[in-house]
């Protein structure tokens, strides 16, 4: 099992972001930050290695095409990578797997959103891949969170997501492309046939899991002890969710409260 | 998924029933409706199944045409999911509103099949990085009874079971072309091994307890499935969670236990119904559609 | 109060700043609100940008690809611009089609990139008849908040400038084709144009480098592409009519920014060679 | 845990009509000339071409003295007046609910047309329009009579008795309205130990017998949520659900005599087991039998 | 689709007459005007037309040399709730390519066409209604933005839909020599180092929209804009005659003859 490539990236955390969407560099926002798109009502940025993903969500809207009343609001998930994102050249039409990663998208979210508080109404959410290193579809699912959390939407819980990529013996946490495709194909015959990616949505206040998607072909056991393993992952990119939000939520009243004082001479200003 | 209309009540006592072990129609919670299969119901498709699960009906018809392979997979042929929610099914299904049920289903179904230790896709390869069989799988839905998932993969599973590629009998590279011989008996024909094609597994969580094969009305009742892909040899190539709700973690690989062992009698159930029919020999009449 | 009453009426709201010569924002009417780039951050493309003016970010990325040329031009490679406006950069777009708005911009971007020739079509051929690039510029907004179009042109320019293109050689006898991706050349990119966009206010106050709120309270906006001492575009679609001083006055400021985008660019550009 | 999977063959199908020995009708289909002769009433499903009546519909000629119609085979439920029927409600609207009854338009039933609880002869208030969905919600189950006809055919419904009302847990079980037989009563306390609603429109309603004073103080609108319904009463509703879809397979017709034999001839059976087409032909040719001998007697 | 269908009678008709591009002189009455706006005004068939059919629906069509565009404008009528505007009208264009379906620069037309007349049009007074212009190009022989903008002023003229100003469109080139030249056709607009096209409105003969391609000087933009303001002035005068004649034509007929 290899443990130690995660904490490795993990510890690369320290250098600026590559994007330069944020200015300011600090240990823990660099990789993750929220508030990153004026115009949406949340937002949120996050750097897994080289994946890249930002993600906005906006107010609510009445569910477009829908006659009949519906007592729990809805999410409306998409997931798009940037044409320039992976190795090939990607079109601007959204293919097969980019609808079913915003399908996984969305099944991971709703468990955690009090869809009861909007009935009637959809909350949209769009994720965007700038460069894909693997694990994207993971790292969408946490931004995402973060952004609806942003978006002041509520929630039970923040959802985190983790990827395991297997091959063998192997066990690779948050697989870069390489090791995914890697993943993808039957090892050599050895003691362990076992291959496949995990992607799994997590809520560790309550313990829950939103989302369980294997691909690949693997034992029993093997996917139940990566059940273990992934929630593990989880708890810790948990942490680092709520230091995020905590900081968002800091700077905000920061904020507020400068433009309380530039409100006053504003107001001078407009009377 | 089409969503029924139930009472606060109703849903009560599904629930409680459910709890009890003991459900609406007597079943028990890890029992399955009665199902009938057949084979070769199409005479134009290389293969062809039609499999009725209480309401469910499912036909998949299989189509095999020359393709070039992956150049990253040379030596494998492709096999290639659509299906088709008619508006027949259900009225949800009319205009586009299937079209979302479609990819979802045509999508897990690529996912269960993606490993090599599923289907043999090498036994589709006719001359290595130039040609080899794309088999067409054209899944229809005719009508929706609920438990789409496992009707539509034991459909699937059955249909590749009765597929008859031709047979190539020499195929040569001649410049940058390949030259293809395909014999002239119809009846000269590859069959495909279907032992390691993976059945997808429902196990819808009602309470605090998972059923399996869930009527429209459990469904309505339920907060999430989780669908297991489990192969005879009992791997698991796809797991995925439908619905809204989440699981615990030892939930999960309670049920994922559990999966397993319905996956591998489910597998054992289809294998012995489709051993049976062939013993039949060569069927003089289709039963097809009249019930 | 102040919200409210800019809720309540904005434009009027704007006005009132606007009579004291000052927007909301704190700027004045000709000041620029600042830019910043980053270049190359993208591994998976072939260049790419990061622009960011105010909130507004646009970040292009380019993909090479090898097609056969087009038969009436076979000296010629293919540069291909798409402007990308998704619903994630404002609530303003709806997931879909591309909007009105993204077609508008990627036609304008095309029409700047030939207009102002900053890069030559016959560099990118690498066997005539047979062989040349397809360079996929992609421009993404990933946040809407006016004056797109002038994040837009200093992003495709940048990415374009740090766009290196892998040696490739073709045997016209064989048919073959060799990539040598560790030889890699830099794209030649000729010049620079930069873009700079106005808006009108109340039919005659001009507003530098708008917000995206300004935009839509504004009667008109007008978009001025320069290029080395030259105009490559002057863009105005529609909206209220503009007297020919009050033209002039936005060719010269357009002119001054170019000179200060272009060093900001070259100073981005260097700051990566190093 | 016991887990049972069967995959039949179609081979194996079954044919599941049972003829009786009463004579099959005659059939007639769309174009059809019924008579010639003047002096008939044109009803339902036929139309008059050239002096001919001619039937509209595939089915059976029915007459009543002068008037002749089709009923068709396959119908959906034809409301008339007097006839009970169990809904289920599909919106809210003002002063109003939609409720599917199986008919070709959504019925109606007027917030006049209930009873709310606290007292019958009450003035309804803007409160209780605002109030409707806590009285009845969407997805929500009515036993209720059939008041009045519109002129487009759609249903006006009410509950304005004690015996109609909210339904509460239990079975719904849906079949063709004209299998339904009309009798006097369509409520049954069956002594097997459950209780029946028979909806003209074809929807069945199962539920464990609530005994007569605890009725009376349901009012129509509160259901118990809290209550098990114990296992032995899971099990005759199962079964008694599974023995009626049994005869409407066989396309028998279904009154309180026919599923209550049904019921007792299925006792061989475990409840599962009627599931599978065998034992369920088996059942219904045993009451078939019996509803004979019951009529030679 | 209600719109299409009524439009396309009146779209058949001239596409009849312009497809060969022959305009006899005798089918040239009342109805048809000539216009050059050229310094050296030697006449070839520059053409415009005016016509009206349906009661909500205002067509012209509008040649300029052999550049032919045929407009229709419906409105001020009912509007689809997202795109209702509670203050004003919204006014919406539709540009037709000759061929195929609309491309990224035809898009670009439509919302140069809008935002023109829009500003032109006194919107505030048909609040909470759509007025549609639909611009179907017939035939591209140089200056086509340019001829589309005047053909959608006609027809707006037409229509008799309250206006603050009419707009005018001139376009011109830079050869290689550095010679501006007004009103190009194809021919000589293959050998431009750029093009200019301008709009301007009648009151102040102020710019109301501008697109270029290519590159100029500064001096080169005024000196083009200068030559094509001056060239306005003869659009104007044209609106104007063309208005006086229509009027003719009405009065001519009397209401019992119209059908």
């Amino acid at each position: 099992m290899d443990r130690t490539a995660t904490l490795t990236k993990k510890e690369t955390s320290g250098h600026e972001s590559q994007l330069g969407l944020d200015t300011k560099a600090d240990r823990l926002t660099d990789h993750v930050k929220t508030g990153v798109v004026s115009q949406a009502k949340g937002s949120a940025y996050i750097e897994q290695s080289n994946t890249k993903v930002v993600c906005s969500v906006f107010d609510p809207r009445e569910i477009p095409r829908k006659s009949g009343y519906s007592v729990n609001g809805e999410l409306y998930c998409e997931f798009k990578f940037a044409p320039f994102s992976c190795i090939q050249w990607r079109s601007h039409q959204p293919d097969a797997f980019e609808k079913e990663c915003s399908l996984i998208l969305r099944r991971s979210l709703e468990p955690a959103v009090c869809r009861h508080e909007f009935p009637n109404f959809q909350v949209d959410v769009y994720a965007l891949v700038l460069e894909n290193d693997g694990s994207a579809l993971a790292a969408a699912i946490t931004c995402a969170a973060l952004a609806l959390a942003d978006a002041s939407v509520p929630m039970y819980d923040l959802v985190v997501a983790a990827t395991l990529g297997v091959h063998g013996d192997k066990k690779f946490m948050d697989p870069t492309v390489e090791e995914e495709s890697l993943c993808n194909i039957l090892p050599p015959d050895g003691r362990s046939r076992n291959h496949g990616i995990i992607t799994a949505a997590f809520s560790p206040a309550h313990q829950q899991m939103s989302e369980f998607a294997q691909s690949g072909a693997m034992d029993i056991d093997c996917a139940t002890s990566s059940i273990q393993l992934l929630r593990e992952a989880c708890e810790s990119i948990y942490l680092l969710s709520q230091q995020c939000l905590l900081k968002g939520v800091t700077k905000m009243l920061k904020k507020k409260q400068k433009e309380i004082k530039l409100d006053l001479s504003s107001d001078r200003i407009a009377c | 998924m089409a969503e029924i209309l139930l009472s606060e009540a109703e849903k009560t006592f599904i629930l409680h029933g459910v709890e009890e072990g003991f459900r609406c129609d007597g079943r028990m919670r890890l029992d399955y409706r009665p199902m009938e299969v057949e084979t070769d119901v199409v005479s134009h498709a290389s293969g062809s199944a039609r499999l009725r699960l209480a309401n469910t009906d499912i036909l998949v018809g299989v189509k095999t045409e020359i393709d070039t392979p992956y150049p990253e997979r040379p030596r494998e042929g492709k096999i290639e999911f659509f299906v088709d929610c008619s508006a027949n099914a259900t009225p949800a299904f009319e205009g586009r509103g299937g079209e979302e049920l479609g990819t979802e289903i045509s999508n897990s179904l690529a996912t269960a099949y993606q490993s090599s230790q599923t289907f043999d896709l090498t036994a589709l390869c006719i001359l290595p990085g130039q040609q080899c069989w794309k088999l067409y799988i054209d899944i229809l839905i005719l009508e929706c009874g609920g438990n789409l998932f496992d009707a539509v993969s034991l459909a699937v599973k059955a249909a590749l079971h009765n597929t008859r590629v031709p047979k190539v009998k020499g195929a040569c590279l001649d410049g940058g072309t390949v030259d293809l011989q395909l014999s002239d008996d119809p009846y000269d024909c590859c069959r495909l091994d279907v032992s390691d094609a993976p059945c997808l597994v429902t196990l819808c969580k009602i309470g605090d307890h998972c059923v399996v094969d869930p009527t429209a009305e459990e469904e309505t009742c339920s907060s999430g499935s989780v669908v297991i892909a489990i192969t005879e040899k009992s791997l698991v190539t796809s797991v995925f969670k439908t619905g809204v709700g989440s699981f615990h973690p030892q939930t999960l690989i309670d049920i994922l236990k559990v999966g397993q062992t319905i996956g591998l009698s489910v597998n054992k159930a289809l294998r012995a119904a489709l051993l049976e029919e062939e013993q039949q020999g060569r069927k003089k009449e289709c039963f097809g559609f009249l019930k | 109060m102040a919200t409210c009453y800019k809720s309540i009426h904005p434009v009027k709201y704007y006005r009132d700043f606007l009579a004291k010569g000052v927007r909301p924002d704190g700027r004045d009417m000709q000041k620029f609100r600042p830019v910043s780039i980053n270049v190359d951050s993208i591994k998976t493309a072939e260049g790419s940008a990061i622009v960011k003016i105010g909130n507004t970010v646009v970040v292009c990325g380019i993909k090479a690809e090898l097609a056969a040329p087009k038969a009436e031009e076979p000296n010629f490679g293919y540069l291909v611009p798409n402007v990308e406006l998704p619903p994630l950069c404002s609530p303003r777009f709806c997931p879909g089609p591309p909007s009105d708005l993204a077609q508008v911009s990627s036609n304008f971007i095309a029409e700047t990139l030939t207009s102002s020739g900053c890069v030559d079509l016959k560099d990118l051929c690498i066997a005539p008849e047979h062989l040349a690039w397809v360079l996929h510029c992609d421009l993404i907004c990933l946040d809407h908040d006016g004056s797109l179009w002038d994040a837009c042109v200093i992003a495709l320019v940048a990415a374009l400038r740090t766009v290196k293109l892998p040696h490739v050689s073709y045997d016209v006898e064989a048919e073959t084709t060799v990539v040598s991706p560790e030889k890699r050349n830099k794209l030649q990119v000729h010049n620079t144009p930069v873009a700079t966009t106005f808006a009108i206010f109340d039919d005659e106050i001009l507003l530098t480098d708008p917000t995206n709120e300004e935009e839509s309270l504004s009667s008109g906006v007008m978009t001025i592409v320069v290029q080395g001492g030259q105009l490559c575009s002057v863009h105005k679609p529609g909206g209220s009519p503009l007297t020919e001083s009050q033209l002039q006055e936005c060719i010269n400021g357009a002119m001054k920014r170019a000179e200060y985008i272009n060093k900001l660019v070259n100073m981005t550009l260097e700051s990566l060679g190093t | 845990m016991t887990q049972n999977v069967h995959i039949r063959l179609a081979s194996q199908r079954i044919d599941n009509t049972i003829v009786g020995t009463s004579e099959v009708p005659r059939l007639y289909t769309p174009g059809e000339i019924i008579t010639c002769r003047s002096g008939f009433m044109r009803g339902h499903g036929t139309y008059m071409e050239e002096d001919a009546l001619t039937a509209s519909v595939a089915g059976v000629v029915e007459q009543v003295n002068k008037l002749i119609s089709v009923r068709p085979i396959k119908n959906r439920y034809n409301g008339e007046i007097g006839d009970v029927v169990v809904g289920r409600i599909t919106e809210v609207q003002q002063k109003r609910w939609k409720v599917d009854t199986n008919s070709r338009l959504d019925s109606v039933l007027l917030l006049s047309s209930v009873n709310l609880p606290g007292g019958e002869l009450r003035r309804r208030g803007t409160e209780d329009e605002q109030m409707m969905r806590k009285y009845l919600q969407e997805g929500d189950l009515i036993s209720a009579e059939v008041q009045k006809i519109y002129d487009d055919g759609s249903l006006s419904l009410y509950t304005r008795s004690l015996k109609y009302g909210k339904l509460c847990q239990g079975v719904l079980v849906k079949v063709f309205p004209s299998l339904v037989k009309r009798r006097k009563t369509h409520f049954h306390n069956l002594p097997c130990g459950a209780s029946m609603i028979l909806g003209n429109n074809g929807f069945i309603w199962i539920c464990p017998t609530v005994s007569e004073d605890e009725e009376n103080g349901l009012g129509g609108f509160t259901e118990n949520l809290l209550e098990v319904v114990p296992r032995t009463d899971r099990e005759v509703i199962a079964r008694l659900r599974n023995c009626i879809l049994a005869l409407a397979n066989c396309k028998m017709m279904l009154c309180d005599t026919s599923i209550l034999y049904a019921f007792e001839e299925s006792q061989k059976y475990e409840v599962l087991e009627l599931l599978r087409p065998e034992p369920m032909l088996d059942v219904c040719v045993l009451t078939q039998q019996r509803l004979y001998m019951q009529e030679d007697e | 689709m209600v719109i299409r269908e009524h439009t396309a009678p009146g779209f058949n008709r001239p596409a009849e007459n312009f497809g060969n591009h022959v305009i006899s002189q005798k089918t040239m009455n009342e109805f048809y005007t000539i216009i050059d706006i050229r310094h050296n005004v030697t006449l070839q068939h520059p053409v415009a037309l005016l016509r009206s059919d349906f009661e909500f629906c205002f067509d012209a069509v509008c040649v300029q040399r052999d550049t032919a565009v045929v407009t229709a404008v419906f409105g001020p009528a009912e509007v689809k709730p997202q795109r209702i505007l509670i203050d004003k009208a919204s006014v919406e264009a539709l540009y037709r390519p000759k061929t195929g379906l609309p491309r990224v620069h035809d898009k670009m037309r439509e919302t140069l066409i809008r935002n023109t007349c829009s500003t032109a049009l006194l919107v505030t007074l048909h609040p909470r209604t759509s007025i549609s212009i639909i611009v179907q190009e017939m035939q591209d022989s140089g200056g086509l933005l340019a001829c589309a903008v005047n053909a959608a002023c006609l027809a707006l003229i037409n229509s008799g839909i309250a206006m603050k100003f009419l707009v005018a469109a001139v376009s011109c080139m830079i050869d290689h020599e550095d010679n501006i030249l007004i009103d190009p056709n194809s021919k000589q607009l293959k050998g431009s180092k750029a093009s200019l096209t301008f709009v301007f409105d009648s009151i102040k003969k102020n710019i109301m929209a501008c697109h270029t391609t290519g590159r100029f000087t500064q001096l080169q933009y005024e000196e083009s804009l200068l030559k094509c303001r001056n060239g306005s002035d003869k659009i104007f005068s044209f609106y104007r005659e063309i208005v006086r004649k229509v009027h003719q034509e009405h009065d001519r007929m009397s209401p019992t003859c119209r059908t």
